[in-house]
């Protein structure tokens, strides 16, 4: 990696022994009440984080860790109780402090940011405003100039407009740097991050970070880290502890935690989390099989030789493509028989509003997955919503071509598409939560599509499904609420196949996932497209996650495809600026430093034509800024 | 889009309840230009409110018309002659087209003269007017005291949730809301003016009554009125409360070291008080129509016992008149709600119409 | 809380000195929006009348003619030629004279169909175009077209009350509908339809000054709230309302009130509308009367504050009522019924909070009949609407009529074919006959047997029923002294507030 | 009266929007209606109290000729305004009904109206507000347009109207309350169907090509079943209220009917003399009322449906 590192270097243990420890926390148990029942949620937690110095927190969904990041703040949620042990925080026990010491500790001695800032800022409060209260609160004066010298403290461009504008009208990073600033208005001792970046693209979660790590330098703040992303956390973090089901079950340093994981658990959870970033060793002969083998420990191995048929095919697709480098002329690739392609395809919300898919090509070959990634807001939803018919193109060329003959327009919309090309295109969704009906049974989700496209719906048919997707047959009598999000997409996934596609629309499955249940899922839609032998249009904006299963990556930036190729080429480059942006604020678990990717704004322009790289990799072509 | 009973389909349907817990990234507004934008949701908010209470004159002129049997006959009764039915039906202009007669009777009425109530011979304006005055007279205090009340009532409550205070208020507002209004009254009657005559027990001077005649019988109704309206309101405020003292923001408040109330009133009363509001509207639009009951106890001469007399009498062009009226009134206060919480959440002023 | 079943409602109200002046303050039910001070009318104010007019003659409480504006009066042997002497010295509330002219002037306007007076086809049927002269300002002479020896009487109905001659010609300027102005002991300051309204002390009132200086009335709709407001002290005394039984105790063990029981005063009755398809079978009105007991509806409805009327519209206390009671017989009335092909006969009854009694009557009723096999549905019409909407329109209703009419008007406004008060509708020519044969009839027992016949066949083939009569519980304030009311007749001279 | 915390939903909603990303869902929120209720029931007082004094008065009513051997409607006149003895337990009304059997009878009609006025009301609002929340078109435009206008008329004035025109009557009564109900109902459900819309799986059958109708009633109708459930204990308990009003006013229930309204009407004026004859219908009512609230509550609490929206009293 060859980014211009600006960090100095979280690795380096500031120690400071003259002081003690700002945080103390000494065999910490909490429980709620649960009707008569007290459930533990926390048991016998201990740790210590010096000034200066970062603590990671990480561990699966529910494990207890914002319960944990929380009690430094003298925060319980509502029902909890404190059933043992002690937190301290510059000396004092924060549960024993008085209301008066307790303000002063809130906000003051520590703070805290918490994951959604979109969600954290009061909405009808105007940023200025919500900023001075943190400055006054705790005795600061909070004239006009503090506020903008906050604003400024975190890298926000134009303060004088910022402040007043209300918490809505920024972006998810900008609100994220005024809860940040909000947090340091009081030079606090500690800052407590909980999960302060989850809900941002990768891009600006690399620039956020950043601003954390020089502030609390800066103000040679003790960091708690909460995360569940260990490349967030390793790269921010002097010492890790991962924590499970209310126990810290691994408290170690960083690189030695990454080196030589000693925990069971802590190794499942190194191992199934997806890399972008390959060894130094090797870039040189990476493919697609090697990125995948990263994942070996989960993948069947029995599916090696169908993962390596595949990628061979689709290089080779890929090195017949450059035939026709037409500099004017979208990229084409796989000649052969693609099973859907579109051209110049621009799909719209309604007149007025901007294009969200902005003169797209593209085509899927039998057998292959494309994956399209790109930040949020990008139009990679709308090109799957309009591939499935539920939203029409406006203008282009969208074709698709099956196996027996079928061929049908992939403009029309659902209701005017024959049930042959309806059964062929299927979607999977994102979120698992919303995308099976809570009221009907797993069996009758699967069921009805078959029964749709089949005519008939056998309990042994949904039964051969469940199985098929990893699950038994007696999930069929369980309604969703019964399921777990792993579970669920598995469903979603049954539900897919019950209706016999040729292609699958997969946008992004795995986003509502924790690391170790999106593996499984990932490895089994890999499995799955395999032996079945289906065309897939695989959305992420995960780069790590493409890595593992795309055979090409099309690269998507304002409705508009600006890279697309092989997934080794695109990986490894040359690229798109845009495309590599995102391949640098990409974090990988291990990495201890941070990527700079400066302000996160495009330094590029969109300029005509396209430069072929040779192997079916393609770089729309563009001007510096 | 949350189970609202927002009254008009408007911009203010726009997920008010992404505060729940929006899952996507918020993205930011497009900025444009807040004012214009603001001003025409305005506009089209206006828009579908005139439109509504257009609506509702012609369902309501509809309905009446479509009363079986003849109007006219049901007037005069059975033994009317025929000719005297015929003349009546005349002056009604009944044998003309029905839409005829319902735009000769809008194009009145857009000039505020509903006709002539068939039952005095009287224009129906004025004495409207003045019932809808008397009416007025005692929803209004009804309605400032009893939406501050309750308002603050219902925050208490939420903030001390599950606290005796809480408990307390909780208990009374479920039981005033289950003991219908004419209870109520009955017992304030006999109690502040039959007991201890400290008010008058019914109101002796009709329509004819001035304001300053009226003032002294003005408190028990409103009393009255405050009551039943509070306690959904109390109920509403509470549960809203407690929501929006659970969410996020609140939290990052009260961890920004700010007293509770501090937390209480600048961050979390505003967000609570918006699902309010269209409670606190319709509330406020059922103090006119459903003033009947007490109107009727207390003999107050307002729009309530206006409408059962003509409902009785027949008097068509009134009753008309009074669902015109009405209809009106319950718009103006859905319009207050839309732009009071408008101004109350800068999100409703900025997003553009969110449609799925 | 005061006794239960040991009515303490007083028997009558307080009479004593009454001070000088003071203002009595009347509730009465809301009356429809076209009321009018036009004595004729049927819409007419009613409590208004007597204190603002006089009739040539009225009635004392044993139901005797006697004078009023009208001194003394006579006829010829034959009955046709009445002659009335007239008060002189009687001044008009706006300063005219009172004169025979007036008289004269005033049932004209009650003859005028356009008044559509109910008094208008009674006197009709006597009086023609040119019957009546005034051959001296002060005498009024009235040739009849039949002759009737009850004739007088006819003139005390609360429509004969004498106006100032033109008063009701609309090119006169306002009318007599909206100044009242008549000859009696108050004078009009205020009147709104259906609203509040005042009268004051008329001093030249030929009778002297009345005790009060002036009375104002309020309409107030609901009962309950009239009686609230006279418990609460803003009113002193409850017009046209019968008070029910459980409230009059409430009343009269109140600080601030009492009731005032007049026996007797209401009549009430259950007409059949004649012209309906069930009940213009006599079989069906026979069996409807044979299958119930009057003193059981009096119990109940009642609690026996009340005589039982044996569906005999005459009060007993009558001289020329007739002492005989019909029989009650469910079995009889079940085969009458059957006969009529009306097995398990099936109606609705009409009844409304008008009055306080109704409802209970028709409930007690329809339970009375239901032993014939008589299946009546109970239906609750508004008290404001229900003399415009269901009376005299729905087949089977209750009704209530105050006692104290002459026998003759009594006879003849409500049963004779073609009375408008006629509420049943019922026609019998045989009936008619009678009434005419007593008219003519100068000797006084003879016509009495003419009256008792007619009352037989009241009872046997009417379309009335009359199941009791009642007394009245009027609520009044404690203050009220020599209230006095019978029949129409209202004391406006007594009545005043206790000194 | 939702004082009391209810864990199991608390510990729901912390599990939902716990974890990263994943949103509020209907499906978070909701277990499965006939499992979920009886767990519920347990879990929140209020529901449990609701139910019960709903419960306790269709018992009552059932068995009201069992516990108070009158007949309702006798009068007798031997017994008027008797105490409370031990053949009256509560006494008699001025005609010596006896008060325990009008106000348990009077249950018996309370319920059975509002059960049949909410019942069509919610129904018809339900299945009106799907359709054009998925309708999504003019359609949709047009129908909460008259919704609207319907809402705005005041209730009392299109019963009131409603009853004169046909009579009172337990019909009339039906017909009027869905009038004045059913458009509320609609814009509820549709307001609730629009967010089970944007669902998923609502999608996903549009991308399988599955009917309007069947969309409507296998996707749409069973998710919205949450809060048309709240709903319709809501909505009964103003119904309760709004019949005895329309009673009380003399438009409902005919005498002798024994109906709650009619009999504070009937005995309101002599509340010092027979306080039991006002008194028994209005406690009967304001329980009922209150067993409907705490229901609605409960289930709103339990079901996730968030009442704080809707306590109107339109
Ligand atoms: N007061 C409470 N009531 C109910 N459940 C509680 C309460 N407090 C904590 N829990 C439960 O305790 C567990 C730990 O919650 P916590 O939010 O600390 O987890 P987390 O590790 O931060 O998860 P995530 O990654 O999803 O944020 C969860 O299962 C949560 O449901
Ligand atoms: N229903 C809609 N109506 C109007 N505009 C929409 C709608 N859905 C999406 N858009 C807009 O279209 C653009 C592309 O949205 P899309 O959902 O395709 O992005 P995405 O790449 O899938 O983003 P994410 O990663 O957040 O899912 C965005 O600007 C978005 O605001
Ligand atoms: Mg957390
Ligand atoms: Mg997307």
């Amino acid at each position: 990696m060859t980014t211009t590192s600006t960090n100095q270097g979280g690795a380096a243990p500031v120690t400071d022994t003259a002081s003690a420890p700002v945080v103390v926390v000494d065999d910490l148990s909490i429980s709620y009440a649960a009707g008569r029942r007290e459930v533990p949620v926390v048991r016998g937690v201990g740790f210590e984080i010096a000034a200066g110095r970062a603590l990671g927190l990480v561990g699966e969904s529910g494990s207890g860790k914002s319960t944990v990041a929380r009690t430094l703040l003298a925060h319980l949620r509502r029902g909890s109780r404190i059933v043992g042990g002690s937190v301290r925080v510059a000396g004092d026990d924060v549960f024993a402090l008085d209301e008066r010491a307790r303000r002063a500790l809130r906000g003051g001695t520590a703070a805290l940011v918490a994951q959604n800032a979109g969600q954290a800022l009061t909405p009808s409060m105007r940023v200025g405003r919500q900023l001075r209260e943190a400055l006054e609160s705790h005795g600061l004066p909070g004239g006009h100039d503090r506020v903008l010298e906050l604003v400024r403290h975190v890298r926000l461009p134009d303060p004088e407009t910022i402040v007043r504008r209300y918490p809505h009208q920024l972006s998810g990073g900008q609100q994220q740097r005024i809860a940040i600033a909000m947090a340091v208005a009081a030079r606090p001792q500690l800052l407590v991050l909980d999960e302060p970046t989850t809900a941002l693209d990768v891009v600006t979660q690399s620039a956020v970070l950043e601003l954390i790590r020089d502030l609390a330098v800066e103000l040679d703040m003790a960091i708690l880290l909460v995360s569940h992303d260990l490349g967030v956390v390793s790269s921010m973090a002097d010492e890790i502890a991962v924590m499970r089901d209310g126990v810290i079950v691994e408290h170690r340093p960083t690189a030695e935690l990454f080196a030589d994981p000693q925990h069971e658990y802590t190794r499942e959870l190194l191992a199934s989390i997806p890399r972008v970033h390959l060894g130094d060793g090797d870039r040189a002969g990476e493919s697609g099989r090697d990125a995948r083998s990263l994942r070996g420990t989960l993948s069947g191995i029995a599916h090696a030789a169908h993962v390596r048929a595949a990628q061979v095919l689709a290089v080779a697709r890929g090195e017949e493509s450059a035939v026709d480098p037409g500099a004017q002329a979208a990229p084409r690739v796989g000649s052969t028989e693609p099973v859907v392609a579109a051209r110049d395809l621009v799909v719209r919300y309604g007149r007025g509003l901007p294009a969200a898919v902005d003169g797209v090509s593209l085509e899927i070959g039998r057998r292959e997955t494309l994956a399209v990634v790109g930040e949020s807001g990008s139009g990679k939803s709308t090109l799957a919503t309009a591939m499935a018919g539920l939203i029409p193109a406006e203008s282009g060329a969208f074709a698709f071509r099956g196996a027996a003959g079928l061929e049908g327009d992939l403009t029309q919309p659902v209701g005017r598409r024959s049930a042959d090309l309806r059964r062929a295109v299927q979607l999977i969704f994102q979120n698992a939560d919303t995308s099976l009906n809570p009221r009907r049974t797993v069996g009758a989700a699967i069921a009805r599509p078959l029964k749709l496209f089949t005519g008939s719906s056998s309990p042994d048919r949904v039964a051969e499904l469940l199985v098929e997707v990893g699950l038994t047959p007696d999930f069929a009598a369980r309604l969703p609420a019964q399921l777990s999000g792993g579970q669920r997409q598995r469903v979603g996934i049954a539900r897919a196949l019950a209706a016999g596609p040729e292609l699958i629309i997969a946008d992004e499955i795995t986003t509502a996932l924790d690391v170790r249940v999106q593996a499984g899922v990932l490895e089994l839609l890999t499995r799955l497209r395999d032996e079945k032998g289906l065309s897939c249009l695989f959305i992420s904006h995960d780069l790590a996650v493409v890595r593992g299963v795309a055979d090409r990556v099309a690269v998507m930036t304002g409705g508009r495809i600006v890279e697309v190729g092989p997934a080794d080429r695109v990986f490894v480059g040359p690229n798109h600026p845009y495309t590599r942006t995102l391949l640098d604020a990409t974090l990988d678990p291990g990495t201890t430093e941070l990527p700079g990717v400066g302000d996160g704004r495009a330094r590029w322009r969109d300029a005509d034509g396209w430069t072929d790289h040779g192997g079916g990799h393609h770089v729309k072509n563009w001007e510096a800024q | 889009m949350s189970p609202t009973d927002t009254p008009t389909g408007s911009a203010v349907e726009a997920d008010l309840t992404s505060r729940g817990g929006a899952p996507t990234t918020p993205r930011p507004s497009r900025p444009g230009s807040p004012a214009l934008s603001t001003l025409l949701l305005v506009l089209r908010r206006v828009g579908t409110a005139l439109l509504t209470v257009l609506l509702a004159s012609f369902l309501v002129f509809f309905a009446v018309q479509a009363l079986p049997g003849d109007v006219a006959q049901q007037l005069l009764g059975q033994d009317a002659t025929p000719e005297a039915v015929a003349a009546l039906r005349d002056t009604l202009g009944l044998d003309q087209n029905v839409w005829a007669r319902y735009g000769e009777w809008l194009l009145g009425a857009s000039h505020g003269d509903f006709g002539v109530s068939l039952v005095s011979g009287a224009p129906v304006g004025p004495d409207l007017l003045i019932a809808f005055r008397n009416s007025m007279l005692i929803a209004v205090p009804a309605m400032l005291v009893g939406v501050t009340i309750s308002l603050t009532l219902g925050v208490v409550a939420g903030v001390r949730r599950g606290r005796p205070s809480d408990h307390a208020i909780s208990l009374i507002s479920l039981i005033v809301m289950s003991v219908p209004e004419f209870m109520v009254a009955t017992i304030l009657v006999l109690l502040f003016a039959v007991a201890i005559p400290i008010f008058p027990a019914v109101v002796l001077r009709g329509d004819s009554a001035t304001v300053v005649e009226l003032l002294p019988s003005v408190w028990l109704p409103a009393i009255v009125l405050t009551l039943a309206m509070a306690a959904y309101i109390v109920r509403t405020a509470r549960s809203s409360t407690i929501d929006v003292m659970a969410s996020e923001f609140v939290t990052t408040a009260e961890l920004k070291g700010l007293s509770t109330r501090q937390v209480v009133w600048r961050h979390a009363v505003p967000s609570a008080l918006l699902p309010t509001l269209n409670v606190v509207a319709l509330n406020v639009a059922w103090l006119l129509g459903g003033v009947v009951v007490v109107e009727n106890v207390f003999n107050y001469p307002g729009m309530g016992k206006l409408m059962l007399e003509s409902v009785f009498n027949r008097d068509l062009p009134t009753i008309q008149a009074i669902a015109v009226v009405s209809a009106l009134v319950y718009v103006v206060c859905n319009l207050a709600a839309d732009l009071i919480a408008l101004a109350l959440d800068p999100r409703l002023r900025t997003r553009r119409k969110a449609r799925s | 809380a005061p006794a239960r079943s040991d009515p303490t409602i007083p028997e009558a109200a307080a009479t004593g000195t009454a001070q000088r002046g003071g203002r009595l303050r009347i509730a009465r039910p809301a009356a429809s929006a076209a009321e009018t001070l036009d004595s004729a009318s049927s819409l007419s104010a009613y409590e208004y009348l007597g204190a603002l007019y006089n009739r040539l003659v009225k009635l004392d409480e044993q139901g005797v003619t006697v004078p009023d504006l009208a001194e003394e009066w006579s006829a010829t042997p034959d009955g046709v030629t009445w002659t009335f002497r007239l008060r002189s010295g009687v001044r008009f509330h706006d300063g005219r004279r009172f004169t025979a002219a007036d008289a004269i002037y005033s049932i004209e306007h009650i003859l005028d169909p356009e008044t559509a007076s109910p008094q208008g086809e009674v006197l009709a049927a006597m009086i023609g175009p040119g019957s009546m002269s005034a051959p001296d300002p002060l005498t009024l002479r009235i040739e009849l077209l039949t002759p009737n020896a009850e004739f007088p009487s006819l003139l005390t109905a609360y429509q004969c009350y004498i106006i100032p001659e033109g008063s009701a010609d609309p090119a006169n300027g306002p009318t007599i509908g909206t100044t009242g102005i008549g000859t009696g002991p108050f004078r009009l300051s205020g009147f709104e339809p259906a609203g509040t309204g005042s009268i004051e002390a008329y001093d030249d009132h030929f009778a002297g000054r009345p005790a009060l200086d002036g009375i104002d009335f309020y309409s107030i709709q609901d009962t309950t709230a009239r009686v609230n407001a006279l418990l609460a002290g803003q009113i002193d005394l409850i017009s046209q309302t019968n008070l029910d039984f459980a409230t009059a105790q409430v009343v009269s063990a109140s600080s601030t009130a009492t009731v005032a029981r007049s026996a007797n005063a209401q009549w009430y009755t259950i007409p059949m509308l004649f012209t309906s398809a069930e009940f213009s079978d006599p079989l069906v009105r026979q069996a409807m009367k044979l299958a119930y007991d009057p003193q059981a509806i009096v119990d109940t409805a009642l609690q026996g504050t009340g005589t039982a009327g044996w569906d005999n519209p005459v009060p007993p206390t009558q001289a020329v009522w007739l002492d005989e009671q019909r029989e009650y017989d469910p079995e009889k009335a079940r085969a009458l019924l059957k006969k009529a092909g009306r097995e398990g006969f099936r109606t609705d009854i009409h009844t409304s909070s008008y009055e306080s009694v109704f409802t209970p009557m028709a409930v007690a009723y329809r339970d009375q009949v239901k032993q014939a096999g008589i299946d009546l549905v109970v239906k609750n019409a508004s008290a404001d609407s229900y003399y415009t909407q269901i009376w005299m329109q729905k087949p089977l209703m209750v009704s209530y009529w105050f006692t104290g009419r002459p026998i003759d008007q009594l006879l003849n406004q409500i049963f004779r074919t073609g009375s408008s008060y006629n509420e049943s509708a019922w026609s019998n020519p045989t009936f008619d006959a009678l009434l005419d044969d007593a008219r003519a009839e100068m000797d006084d027992s003879r016509r009495a047997t003419l009256y008792q016949d007619a009352q037989r066949l009241i009872v046997e083939d009417s379309a009335d029923m009359t199941p009791m009569f009642g007394d009245r519980l009027v609520g009044i304030g404690r203050d009220v002294v020599n209230y006095r009311e019978y029949g129409f007749e209202f004391d406006y001279l007594q009545i005043g507030l206790r000194a | 009266m939702s004082t009391t915390t209810t864990n199991g939903t608390e510990e729901a909603r912390v599990a939902s929007t716990g974890r990263p990303d994943a949103p509020k869902t209907v499906g978070a929120r909701l277990r499965g209606l006939a499992t979920g209720l009886s767990s519920s029931i347990s879990a929140s007082s209020a529901l449990g109290i609701g139910l019960g004094l709903i419960a306790l008065h269709i018992a009552l009513a059932l068995l009201a000729p069992l516990i108070a051997g009158h007949d309702p409607v006798a009068t007798d006149s031997t017994a008027a305004l008797a105490g409370s003895s031990w053949s009256h337990w509560l006494g008699t009304d001025q005609y010596g009904r006896d008060i325990l059997s009008r106000t348990l009878h009077g249950g018996q009609y309370a319920l059975l109206v509002t059960f049949l006025a909410t019942t069509i009301a919610v129904s018809i609002g339900t299945v009106l507000g799907c359709i054009t929340a998925y309708a999504d078109n003019w359609f949709d435009e047009v129908v909460m347009r008259i919704v609207d206008a319907l809402l705005s008329v005041p209730s009392i004035l299109a019963l009131l109207v409603v009853v004169t025109v046909f009579d009172s009557g337990l019909w009339v009564i039906v017909l009027a309350v869905t009038v004045v109900y059913a458009p509320a109902v609609t814009r509820v459900v549709r307001g609730a169907a629009r967010t089970v819309i944007t669902q998923d799986y609502v999608t996903a059958a549009r991308a399988r090509g599955e009917g309007s109708l069947s969309i409507v009633f296998r996707e749409i109708l069973p998710n919205v079943l949450d809060v048309v459930l709240v709903e319709f204990a809501m909505r009964a308990s103003w119904i309760v209220l709004l019949i005895s009003t329309l009673s009380f006013l003399g438009f409902g229930a005919n005498p002798p009917t024994p109906d709650w309204g009619l009999m504070v009407q009937e005995n309101r004026t002599a509340l010092t003399v027979v306080p039991m004859g006002t008194l028994a219908p209005v406690v009967a009512l304001a329980t009922l009322v209150i067993g409907l609230n705490l229901s609605a509550d409960g289930l709103s609490k339990t079901l996730g449906v968030d009442r704080a929206q809707k306590g109107a009293t339109s």
